[in-house]
């Protein structure tokens, strides 16, 4: 199957790995991801004030091209996901927010009639994980690891619908299905101090020790993200536990992990 | 009908004894305002209302008819109002076969707790139906009584 | 041609402040067939309701009608008004100028113009009431108890005490309830099991009471006084009539590792089992999910061990039917799943439990015999959370909390937290709060107790977030008064989880046509003035079905319904509501739509001789209605293709004389 | 703005009903950036539903929100206080000058791994 498939900006310069795993992962599976041409930044966060426009026009571009291509849109970055997943149901749900972004758009107005999906829940949900599980030519047996969701993934629950925003298990079913063992820890979904790196480094490492700690004491050997900021404020706090993208680990289960090539 | 030059529509509402009409009563006892355009008709169960007393209102000059039934599920005979929703859908069809318009029927939910949302439902249905103007399909047969 | 008067009432200024009654009167006393037409103060006054009679004396009147509040409000007044004056209740028409006139609108005129119009439809359909006499029908007298609770238990007691008969259907193999799960009670700390167990061995031993345990209702037909009822017994496995309840084939039975539910499976059972040591019936039941016997036919040692030849592999389920008078609901209540709420890490760490797990851990006969050891790894805890309000006061996501305060948890946490300090001096205690509820006898002393006698640590606010870690609970918390975030190494975190109504009772209360509300508690017939009857006649309501409750208010509940329903068994005869529906035999034609939406199988049909205009005799099968059964919804007025079956009360010409009225 | 109109922009805007907060403070118990804060979530959603904005613009507190909505995740009542919080940031991040952060400052902040998508939320919700 084809699906529209949306990088972002990390994933073309600091997150290549999460991008070229992706890539192969889906030709493993037989997906096809087309990249739009000429696509834009998502906008980097979703401003939940309703008046704010202009910052949430990119991701309505994209997300009225996917409709057009009939095609579902799928992204990776949870970051990426977050803006554009929200952005999606504003667009449906809020009538006066919808109606200013479509004055910008041209003849044919967009009410969210495209259809979102995280790389994960492509996987869940479309590829299914027991044909993943049949593709899998190296298991990867007696690996614990830690899925860390973050906050992006997960939140507004009531938005993102992909899980339970507490007991999330998308991840952790996805490594069932690689071979390896979950390691289920409550700083899962916890904050690992975002952004906030830049002006408040103490902060962010507070928060990137604890969620490691958690790991740790729950006894992960490994810990899989999908958010490049999110593995960038674990790397600085790890010295000993690997923080890897999920889908190098898809990759490395499906056989068709190489040293991405610069 | 005419008053003053401004169009005000005549309708009529059939609501269930058991949760609509109390709905209307609790609107009252909250004050909540709805146009007094609504006459409210007292029956035991939505299942009640025969189609017959609709085209009946409609032949007598109503310019609306809507009509109340407690919740799916929550009937208080049970299956009442399942058996009301496919008999309006029926009526439904045929009223647009006639060429009254859709517009001017309908049919709610309204339970006996929802006081906030009978008053809305009227104010919506009565606001719909000014905008549809005068009830003319069925006047001539008016003319003929 | 009837005789009319209309009343119209002016309720002080509530429907006079915006309606012209004498403006209303005038117009309606030139309706055809009003005689007389006046207004008043005050109708419903007992000087109104004179003035109605001294009016029906006087003009001669036969059809009344009374322009007033809500007839849900004064119908029932009027109509013994019109009794006490010599006509037929049936022959009042209230129109509503109160609730769906002057209270909804502001302007005098257009309120004035409505109210006319309303009482015009009221006499126009008061010209085609006909006189009604209600039916009369027999009582059953016994009652059915559905639940077998302290509720429940309370209820059957009453009514036995007072000399009918009642069964009590309990769907657990032992009646008691949650309160038998539960160590000592507030605000007096008495044992829970000291109070309940005699009250328990009371009720089976009363000559008046039945017990159907691991017995569920299946099927409920009929109406008030006369309900049909098919109680399904589940097989246990084990003759309830043989079995001592002697527990030698519990010892034997290998198969051990049973989650015991009665715990909230902390610990296990064998696949044979009696709950507990005090349960009624003391009867062995046999789990086939887990019974080796049962599932593959190896095993047959407790069989083998039971001296009185209690125990049969083959027993089937049985079906009792039996009649009954009345019904009392009292299904109960469960704590909420934690699943939505794992912040609190419910499902990642055994030391995070819900009170109900909690009372188990301290009751003498709980999995750790009342020693407080914290159940990872039965080590005796240092530090205690208790969260307040988990799934309680919750709006933001139906599928996770319940809107409603669930009542209890402020009064057992506190109960908890000072028998926690009393027994174990060296626990520190936290209890986290949003607010601290306790209206009730002695309640608020009971709390101050527990923070001044005992230091229990009251904090205002309340835990974001439980990280489990090396073998500790890390809990977040806000501490509002002092405006902290706290961070506490806690040993075991208890949650005050919401409690709901017991899943079977929406299912019941369909079985009942009982109506309920969005939480699927039982809706009480008026919430103030009828609040332990449901709206459907003949069923009452015990306990925490209706909605959340203590002890002391569910017993006093429950000898309420208890009261309802002797004074429902006294009575020999019950008067029916006679508007229902009947069939114009020379017009139907035998087709069985009514039939078919009837939802109470109220009509039947015979085969009946008419004299044909010919002078031949024929035979015509023609329906019939059971004016004790029909509870005149009219579903099968408007099924009737011929118009043969017609509602009395609301006949097809009075409502479509109603619709001439507003229309014309 | 006066300080009246400025909740009601913020309630406008935000799209949340401050008077629908009961007091149990959980957004604060789950708060990561609780020790960052002069004031703390809870404190905005009473501040803002009592219309006493002036403390709060002038607050460094509005930067130290981390946007992780666990706050708005496990409101009991459906508050939402991120999305007041980011709506009373937007006041003042809209006011010329009024920028948080200033791009001379960036270079020294930043080093080789930085994702790009951290300079872009950082500029998002400190700068206009």
């Amino acid at each position: 199957m084809n699906v529209r498939y949306f990088p972002g900006c990390t994933l073309k310069t600091k997150a290549k790995d999460l991008d070229a795993y992706a890539r192969r992962s889906a030709e493993a599976l037989g997906v096809t991801l087309d990249e739009p041409k000429d696509w834009q930044c998502c906008g980097g966060m979703f401003t939940s004030a309703n008046d704010e426009v202009a910052t949430k026009l990119s991701s309505v571009r994209l997300l009225k091209d996917a409709a057009a291509s009939e095609q579902p849109l799928v992204t990776v970055c949870s970051a990426c996901h977050n803006v554009v997943k929200q952005t999606n149901h504003a667009m449906q749900t809020d009538a006066a927010f919808a109606d200013r972004v479509n004055r910008y758009l041209g003849d044919d107005a967009y009410h969210g009639e495209a259809t979102v999906y995280h790389y994960l829940e492509l996987l869940r949900d479309v590829v299914g994980y027991g044909a993943i599980k049949e593709k899998v030519v190296n298991p990867l047996k007696g690996k614990k690891i830690a899925c860390y969701y973050g906050c992006l993934l997960l939140r507004p629950g009531s938005v993102m619908r992909m899980d339970d925003p507490e007991n999330p298990s998308i991840m952790e079913d996805l490594v069932r299905a690689l071979g390896a063992e979950p390691v289920i820890f409550a700083n899962r979904n916890e904050c690992c101090g975002g952004y906030m790196t830049m002006e408040s480094p103490a902060l962010a490492q507070k928060k990137s020790e604890a969620v490691i700690r958690n790991a740790k004491a729950n006894g992960a050997d490994l810990i899989i993200t999908a958010c490049p900021l999110c593995r960038y404020n674990l790397n600085k706090q790890s010295d000993d536990l690997p923080i890897v993208y999920f889908t190098e680990l898809l990759a490395e289960a499906l056989g068709v992990k190489e040293e991405p090539h610069e | 009908m005419q008053v003053n030059g401004e169009f005000k529509p005549l309708i009529v509402a059939f609501c269930c004894n058991w949760c609509s009409y109390a709905g209307a009563d609790l609107a009252g006892n909250n004050r909540l305002n709805y146009p007094a355009e609504v006459k409210i008709i007292r029956v035991p169960c939505s299942c009640r209302v025969n189609p017959t007393f609709i085209l009946r209102a409609f032949q007598r000059g109503a310019d609306g008819v809507i009509l109340c039934g407690c919740h799916p599920g929550d009937c208080h005979y049970t299956s009442g109002n399942y058996y009301t929703r496919r008999r309006m859908a029926m009526l439904f069809s045929m009223l647009d076969y006639l060429g009254i318009e859709r517009e001017r029927t309908r049919v709610e939910w309204v339970s006996a707790a929802e006081g906030a949302k009978f008053a809305a439902t009227m104010n919506d249905f009565v606001a719909q139906v000014t905008a549809l103007g005068e009830n003319k399909r069925l006047e001539d047969l008016r003319c003929k009584k | 041609m009837q005789r009319i008067g209309v009343f119209v009432c002016w309720c002080g200024s509530n429907i006079a402040g915006t309606v012209d009654v004498k403006a209303v009167a005038e117009a309606l006393s030139h309706e055809p067939g009003v005689v007389f037409s006046t207004d008043y103060q005050y109708m419903c006054s007992q000087a109104g309701q004179d003035m109605i009679k001294a009016s029906v004396a006087e003009h001669h009147l036969t059809g009344i009608v009374v322009c007033s509040c809500s007839p849900r409000m004064h119908e029932a007044t009027f109509r013994k008004t019109a009794t006490a004056a010599g006509l037929n209740p049936y022959m009042v028409e209230i129109a509503n100028i109160r609730e769906q006139c002057s209270w909804v609108h502001k302007d005098m005129p257009i309120g004035t113009e409505k109210a006319i119009i309303l009482g015009k439809a009221a006499v126009a359909k008061v010209h085609l009431n006909a006189p009604l006499t209600p039916g009369e029908s027999p009582v059953t007298k016994r009652a059915l108890v559905i639940g077998g609770g302290i509720a429940g238990i309370q209820t059957a007691l009453d009514i036995a005490d007072a000399g009918f008969k009642v069964d009590i259907v309990e769907k657990k193999p032992t009646i008691g309830g949650k309160m038998a799960q539960l160590d000592k009670t507030f605000p007096t700390l008495d044992c829970a099991a000291c109070i309940l167990t005699p009250k328990m061995v009371d009720v089976a031993q009363h000559e008046n009471v039945r017990i159907f345990s691991y017995s569920e209702v299946s099927e409920v037909k009929g109406f008030v006084g006369n309900f049909d009822v098919t109680i399904k017994k589940h097989a246990r496995f084990v003759k309830e009539d043989l079995c001592t309840g002697c527990g030698a084939c519990v010892d034997k039975c290998p198969m051990k590792k049973v989650p015991n539910e009665f715990n909230l499976g902390m610990d296990n059972r064998p696949a044979i089992y009696i709950p507990f040591a005090q349960a009624v019936p003391k009867v062995a039941t046999i789990d086939p999910a887990h019974c080796n016997m049962l599932k593959n036919g190896k095993c047959g040692l407790c069989a083998r061990v039971c001296t009185a030849g209690a125990i049969d592999y083959t027993q089937q389920d049985e079906y009792v039917q039996e009649k009954y008078g009345a019904i009392v609901v009292a299904t109960g209540f469960n704590p909420i799943s934690m699943d939505k709420f794992d912040e609190f890490a419910y499902n990642q760490s055994k030391d995070v439990i819900t009170s109900l797990e909690f009372e188990r851990l301290t009751n003498a006969a709980g999995p750790t015999a009342g020693k407080l050891l914290r159940p990872s790894d039965g080590a005796h805890p240092h530090t205690l959370v208790f969260v307040q309000c988990v799934g309680s006061r919750c709006t933001a996501c139906a599928e996770k909390g319940k809107e409603y305060c669930s009542k209890i948890c402020c009064m057992y946490t506190a109960k908890h937290a000072m028998l926690v300090r009393d027994k174990y001096p060296d626990v520190d205690v936290y209890v986290f709060y949003i607010d601290v509820r306790t209206p009730g006898k002695n309640f608020d002393e009971f709390y101050r107790r527990a923070v001044e006698e005992y230091g229990v640590k009251y904090i205002k606010g309340t835990v974001g977030k439980v990280v489990p870690e090396n073998g500790v609970l890390k809990v977040q918390a806000s501490d509002l008064l002092n405006n902290k975030q706290l961070h506490i190494d806690a040993d075991m975190v208890v949650l005050a989880a919401a409690i709901e109504p017991d899943r079977s009772a929406r299912p019941l209360a369909t079985m009942l046509t009982a109506s309920m509300d969005t939480n699927d508690f039982f809706t009480e017939a008026h919430p103030k003035l009828r609040p332990v009857e449901s709206p459907t006649a003949g069923v009452f309501l015990s306990g925490a079905c209706q909605g959340p409750k203590d002890i002391p208010e569910t017993v006093s509940q429950a000898g309420a319904a208890a009261s309802k329903v002797i004074g429902l068994l006294a009575k020999d005869k019950l008067m029916g509501n006679p508007c229902v529906a009947s069939s114009n035999e020379a017009m139907c034609n035998g087709c069985s739509s009514c039939a078919n939406v009837c939802p109470y199988g109220a009509i039947t049909y015979e085969d009946k001789e008419f004299r044909m205009p010919d002078r031949t005799v024929a035979l015509r099968r023609v329906a019939k209605v059971n004016p004790a059964v029909c509870q005149g919804c009219g579903c099968c007025t408007v099924a009737c293709p011929s118009g043969a079956m017609d509602l009395n009360g609301f006949k097809n010409d009075q409502i479509l004389a109603e619709v001439d009225a507003i229309c014309k | 703005m006066n300080n009246a109109q400025l909740r009601d922009e913020v309630i406008r805007i935000s799209g949340v009903n401050p008077s629908k907060c009961m007091g149990c403070g959980k957004c604060s118990a789950t708060c990561p950036a609780y020790d960052e804060m002069e004031f703390h979530p809870h404190q905005f959603v009473s501040m803002i539903k009592n219309g006493d904005l002036a403390p709060l613009l002038k607050s460094d507190s509005l930067f130290r929100c981390l946007s992780c909505f666990a706050c708005v995740e496990r409101c009991p009542r459906g508050v939402e206080p991120a999305k007041l919080i980011e709506a009373v940031r937007l006041q003042v991040i809209r006011e010329k000058g009024a920028n948080h952060l200033k791009p001379e400052s960036v270079p020294a902040m930043v080093d080789e791994d930085l994702p790009g998508q951290l300079l872009v939320t950082a500029f998002r919700k400190y700068a206009k």
